[in-house]
């Protein structure tokens, strides 16, 4: 019980930026504390009722110094900003190369799914080395996928994708939290990432046999919802091809608009579209798409966008 | 008809009858301005919604009678003419003037709140109010429902505010028509016109809003 | 038209006006009403307290044991921060430092509107009791944020119920910050000008202009929530396209100036001890008065910073990123011109300057460790941990508690009539403040290794800090109670208190102590500023004693 | 609020004011701006309301602190607006997904 850490472990590239930053802000911390104490002090000290020291005129207003201690305080906040801003910025940018996992967040377990197929419960297994991107959701109520070892976390919210990224730098096994309160068992709902070498990864991927990519359960899926009638080349209803569709400029008519405007075709867009297909609707197409509001899961709209994704990359290689 | 001598009674912590008149107008100054910041949550949420879900908005909005919402404007603002009246009255010390005159902004109060309750009604019929039985056949019935629920929360708090216009109206009137000298009430009768002429901003601001959406269609 | 004044009483002191409960429970007497606050605020206080102390006994152990289920730490948190934060710390120095003194600083008989004022206490005690009827049966468990999803669908506690009693008490603050502006800008008596005003009443005057522009939007947001709930439909519902982020952001638009009402009142009182017991003007009277308007008002753009992982935009976390670092610039200034003021003082460490002294040491931790909160770059790792709570238990129990001791001992001889015992209030002053470190220091190390709030069980190498932070729970506890014992006592055999047993300036002690109701005998006449103190004279006067 | 009492004339006149834009702002509405018609359907409305505000509410004949907490509302009222806003329409600028 008594070696009990002080200052968490660091495993990621991110957690030295954020670290690099809690440590300037310390500094400038420190430095006015220690600032404000000494003089505190030296002040108690010299001038306590019965010294014999000088008290004549004590000044009770000083412009040049009243402006020092705005100017210099500021000047220190604003730098402190700059800095933080950027690694704030490179927190969250996910690199391009980026391995995606899938995280569905629910009353009290984070359901995590790899490209591959393999689905955890709580528990996160990454190779070293390689940037990881979760592309996170919740079913329910607001939780927040928190590993301190990296230094980061992000909300779920229900009804809307939010990413974290990071990049592990040290085999290990680190804490996952749930940060955001989210009832009876939140404090249960917590698990663990582990960080493994490349061939570990490599074998932990195949133990418990061979399991269907993400991409290809999505396409079982497409099928099964017989979406292929009109978005297959069959065309029984004309409907946009959605071949090569992901991540390209999409021209969408609203209502009441009357030159499209560009949006680009995200999870975000799959995922509305698939929800309530009138809202962002395709330039040159009826509004005839029934929504599928409550016949899809979250897991489900997730292994769908995994299919379109994979459809959409080998064309774009090809045009 | 010349006020009697008539004393106003003075509350033992002024020193004089213009610091307490100062008082009570600063007081519901600074009341109506908490009155804008409670109305301001809900036109905080209506900007928003207003900004992501736009073509709901459009829809949803050509569905409340546009004619029905600017009667009802044009009475409350008559409403406003007959209080700042009435406000006139009380200074000059009409006592009668100032009677006729606070019935008429009750009458009118009572104008905007009927033609309101039809309009409900006439929402009820075409299950447009939130909830269980929320119908609505065109695209995107959700946020149709979202727009409808900003309308019921920022027209129905509006209203109640208007109810509890009337009843301030109502006992002024009443202490109005009961007292000999309207001296006494002079205060009360710009504070409670302070309130009412708010009431009136609110719903300036709420028609155009919720009604003249996008309606050229 | 002549001028009927009500009939004024003879020159008895306010205590004695009336022993009967009718002439306490319907007194309009802005003195009675303090005192009446104060009563049901201490109450408030020690049941948070307790609510406080049970949860540090749970966490002792990683292990959920002391309580059999999650459900009642839960809902034991949401009852300490429900009433801490409404019912104590929101209230506790306007209403009844505020609600005693502002008056009588200002030369006036009474606040603007007095049956305003009683109905405001009406109204606080109606919250209370609805909240405490909420806990008893079966109490809430959103935490004192009611974040939106779960507060409004899928908590199954009587969450309309704390929201109802939130919203009323919400009104009492209202009418009180509406009654101390009013006051304020009409009751000044002869020669008081702005200049003149002491920084105790700027701070009321400050920490009004932001209950009167924030709490009616706290009002508005829980009766969405309780509408919500009620009717199952509401603006916050994701099935209708709801954004629960608008939630957060109308309830931290409330609650971020919130944390401004409860610590500058504090300020205030600082600004009143430190000149009085180092015999000295504060220094840059004009600066703190400006600092305490400009937290009042940039306090109301910085709210974006309890949302930077939230599902905020990232250029809306970066503007209010860069707007949180500048309202850290006032309070800095504040810190700068306490410290000043003790240069060239004659100081004395009484217990009121004990407590000010320690304010100033743990305001100024808490504050700066907001930095680190502000800053895009840590913020992601250290929100919704510890260290968030450690930094505004920093700011609340170090400054604002603290502050509220130290101005209720300072005032003590001019509310009650009777001197507490200096012995016993260094001894407490000091207990509070080694309990505190110990209680809370440890907490900024745990938030950084990343312990969640709100958790009922946690990982097992975060317990040796636990339990130091435990322990120090129980030190502050008695640290609470003593003052409580002692100043009780003294109402009964403390010595007979003088007019101006400090020798301070300020009008409330050129009148008698405990003051009569109507203040003063006749009414005073201002002629120089506020802390018009002499360190020499200081001097002299001790060699005079000795 | 001061002792002023307000003409009769001027009562009427500022009533035909609002009456005039009323018709306005619903005659307006009647044409296609795009943008515009929020922008122009608001102006209208901040007239009405400063009509209002200066006439009938007496704001034109009181002291100026009256002007200050009139003036005090509107500004939180848009820091609340601006604000929240600044979140949701500055999402998507960046392509991080929820940011």
């Amino acid at each position: 019980m008594w070696n009990f850490p002080l200052f968490p472990e660091r495993a990621s590239t991110g957690a030295h930026d954020v670290d690099f930053v809690f440590f300037c802000v310390m500094l400038v911390i420190l430095f006015f504390l220690g600032l404000i104490l000494s003089l505190f002090v030296t002040f108690l000290i010299r001038y306590r009722r019965g010294t014999k020291v000088n008290r004549s005129e004590p000044p009770d207003t000083n412009l040049k110094i009243e402006v020092a201690w705005v100017v210099i305080p500021l000047i220190i906040s604003i730098l402190l900003y700059v800095l933080a801003t950027s690694v704030f910025f490179r927190l969250y940018r996910a690199p391009g190369d980026a391995y995606v996992v899938n995280v569905v967040g629910k009353r009290w377990m984070f359901t995590l799914q790899h490209p591959e197929g393999k689905r955890e419960i709580n528990e996160l297994h990454v190779p070293i080395g390689r940037p990881v991107q979760l592309q996170m959701i919740s079913q329910d109520v607001i939780h927040s996928f928190f590993v301190p070892a990296f230094r980061t976390k992000q909300d779920l919210l229900p009804g809307r994708y939010t990413t974290l990224w990071f990049e592990p730098t040290k085999v290990g096994k680190y804490h996952l939290f749930c940060a955001e309160y989210c009832g009876t068992n939140h404090s249960r709902m917590a698990g663990s990432v582990y960080v493994m070498e490349p061939a570990d990864y490599e074998r932990w991927l195949e133990v418990g046999g061979s399991n269907i990519t993400l991409a290809k359960q999505g396409e079982a899926l497409f099928q099964a919802r017989h979406c292929g009638g009109c978005h297959g080349p069959s065309q029984a209803v004309r409907a946009p091809l959605l071949d090569g569709v992901y991540g390209s400029q999409v021209p969408v008519l609203r209502e009441g608009d009357k030159v499209p405007h560009f949006v680009a075709a995200d999870q975000r867009y799959i995922r509305d579209s698939i929800l309530e297909p009138k809202k962002e609707i395709v330039a040159g197409y009826e509004p005839l798409m029934p929504s599928y509001r409550d016949q899809l899961g979250e897991d489900d709209l997730l292994k769908l966008i995994a299919y379109i994704k994979s459809i959409g990359l080998g064309k774009e290689a090809a045009r | 008809m010349a006020t009697t001598e008539a004393a106003l009674i003075l509350a033992p912590q002024f020193d004089d009858a213009e610091q307490q008149h100062d008082s009570d107008s600063l007081g519901m100054w600074v009341f109506l301005v908490t009155e804008v910041m409670f109305f301001g949550g809900l036109f905080a949420a209506y900007a928003v919604y207003r900004y992501l879900d736009f073509p709901a908005f459009v829809a949803a909005s050509r569905r409340l009678s546009v004619t029905l919402g600017a009667i009802n404007t044009a009475v409350l603002l008559t409403s406003s003419l007959t209080m700042a009246l009435a406000v006139r009255a009380v200074q000059l010390g009409r006592r009668r003037e100032l009677v006729y005159l606070l019935l008429a902004t009750i009458s009118l109060g009572a104008v905007f709140l009927g033609i309101k309750a039809y309009e409900y009604y006439d929402d009820y019929l075409h299950h447009l109010i939130p909830g269980s039985r929320f119908a609505f056949d065109g695209p995107f019935p959700a946020r149709v429902e979202m727009f409808f629920v900003l309308y019921f929360f920022m027209t129905g708090l509006h209203a109640f505010h208007l109810i509890v216009g009337i009843i301030m109206v109502g006992i002024i009137t009443f202490l109005a028509w009961r007292r000999r000298s309207v001296v006494q009430g002079t205060t009360q009768v710009e504070l409670v016109g302070l309130y009412w002429h708010f009431i009136d901003l609110v719903w300036i601001f709420l028609y155009p809003m919720l009604y003249l959406v996008d309606i050229h269609r | 038209m002549t001028l009927v004044r009500e009939p004024v009483t003879a020159h008895e002191d306010y205590l004695d006006a009336g022993y009967s409960l009718k002439s306490w429970l319907l007194t309009t007497d802005h003195k009675r009403i303090g005192l009446l606050y104060m009563a049901s605020i201490t109450f408030f206080f020690f049941v948070g307290g307790a609510a406080a102390t049970i949860m540090r006994l749970e966490l002792m152990t990683p292990r959920g044991d002391v309580l059999y289920t999650p459900d009642s730490y839960n809902r034991l948190f949401t009852l300490h921060g429900v009433i801490m934060v409404w019912f104590f710390l929101i209230p506790s120095i306007p209403a009844v430092l505020g609600n005693f003194l502002l008056p009588i600083m200002i030369g006036a008989r009474d606040l603007a509107f007095p049956r305003l004022n009683l109905l405001s206490w009406y109204i606080y005690i109606v919250g209370g009791l609805l909240v405490l009827g909420v806990l008893i049966f079966g109490g809430v468990d959103t935490g004192w944020t009611f974040y939106v999803p779960f507060s409004s669908m899928f908590s199954n506690t009587n969450v309309i119920g704390a929201a109802v009693g939130v919203f009323i008490v919400g009104f009492s603050s209202i009418l009180t910050g509406l009654n101390f502006i009013v006051t304020t800008h009409t009751m000044r008596c002869e020669g008081m000008t702005w200049e003149r005003l002491p920084l105790f009443v700027w701070s009321m005057y400050a920490t009004s202009l932001i209950l009167v522009l924030a709490t009616p939007v706290l009002a508005i947001t829980l009766a969405l929530l309780a509408a919500e709930r009620i009717w199952g439909v509401g603006i916050f519902d994701p099935k209708l396209g709801g954004d629960p982020v608008l939630f957060q952001h109308l309830f931290w638009f409330y609650s971020h100036p919130a944390v401004y009402v409860m610590i500058l009142p504090g300020f205030g009182v600082i600004s009143e001890i430190v000149p009085c017991f180092s015999r000295r003007t504060i220094f840059g009277y004009k600066f703190m008065a400006g600092a305490l308007l400009t937290i009042a008002l940039v306090g109301f753009v910085v709210w974006g910073h309890h949302m930077f992982v939230s599902g905020q935009s990232m250029y809306a976390g970066m503007v209010f990123s860069l707007l949180s670092f500048i309202v850290a610039i006032p309070s800095g200034i504040k810190v700068f011109n306490w410290t000043a003021t003790l240069y060239k003082g004659s100081i004395r460490f009484d217990t009121p300057m004990l407590y000010a002294l320690g304010f100033i040491g743990l305001f100024t931790i808490g504050g700066l460790t907001g930095l680190v909160l502000a800053s895009l770059g840590v913020n992601p790792h250290v929100h919704d941990t510890y260290f968030v709570v450690a930094h505004f238990h920093y700011i609340m129990v170090g400054g604002m508690v603290m502050a509220y001791l130290g101005g209720i001992h300072f005032w003590w001889p001019k509310l009650s009539g009777r001197m507490y015992p200096e012995l016993w209030g260094k001894l407490a002053a000091l207990t509070v403040f080694i309990g505190f470190n110990l209680t809370f220091f440890p907490q900024f190390v745990l938030g950084y290794l990343g312990m969640p709030r709100r958790v009922y069980e946690y990982a097992p190498e975060f317990q040796v800090l636990n339990v130091m932070s435990t322990a120090g729970a129980s030190i502050l506890a008695v640290g609470y109670v003593l003052p409580l014992a002692y100043l009780l006592l003294s109402l009964r055999y403390g010595s007979r208190a003088t007019a101006n047993p400090w020798r301070a300036t300020g009008l409330e002690w050129q009148t008698e102590s405990p003051p009569p109701t109507e203040n003063f005998v006749e009414p005073p006449v201002v002629i120089e500023g506020p802390y018009a103190y002499s360190p020499e004279a200081a001097e002299e006067a001790d060699h005079g004693h000795h | 609020m001061s002792d002023a009492i307000v003409p009769l004339r001027t009562n009427f006149a500022v009533f035909g004011g609002l009456m005039v834009l009323l018709l306005a702002t619903v005659g307006l509405a009647r044409f296609d701006l795009g943008r515009g018609n929020l922008i122009v359907a608001m102006t209208i409305a901040a007239i009405k309301a400063l009509l209002v505000l200066l006439y009938f509410m007496h704001l034109k004949y009181s002291h100026r602190l009256t002007w200050v907490v009139a003036v005090a509302g509107i500004i939180w009222l848009s820091l609340l607006l601006l604000l929240t806003l600044s979140d949701f329409t500055s999402r998507g600028w960046i392509d991080v997904p929820g940011k």
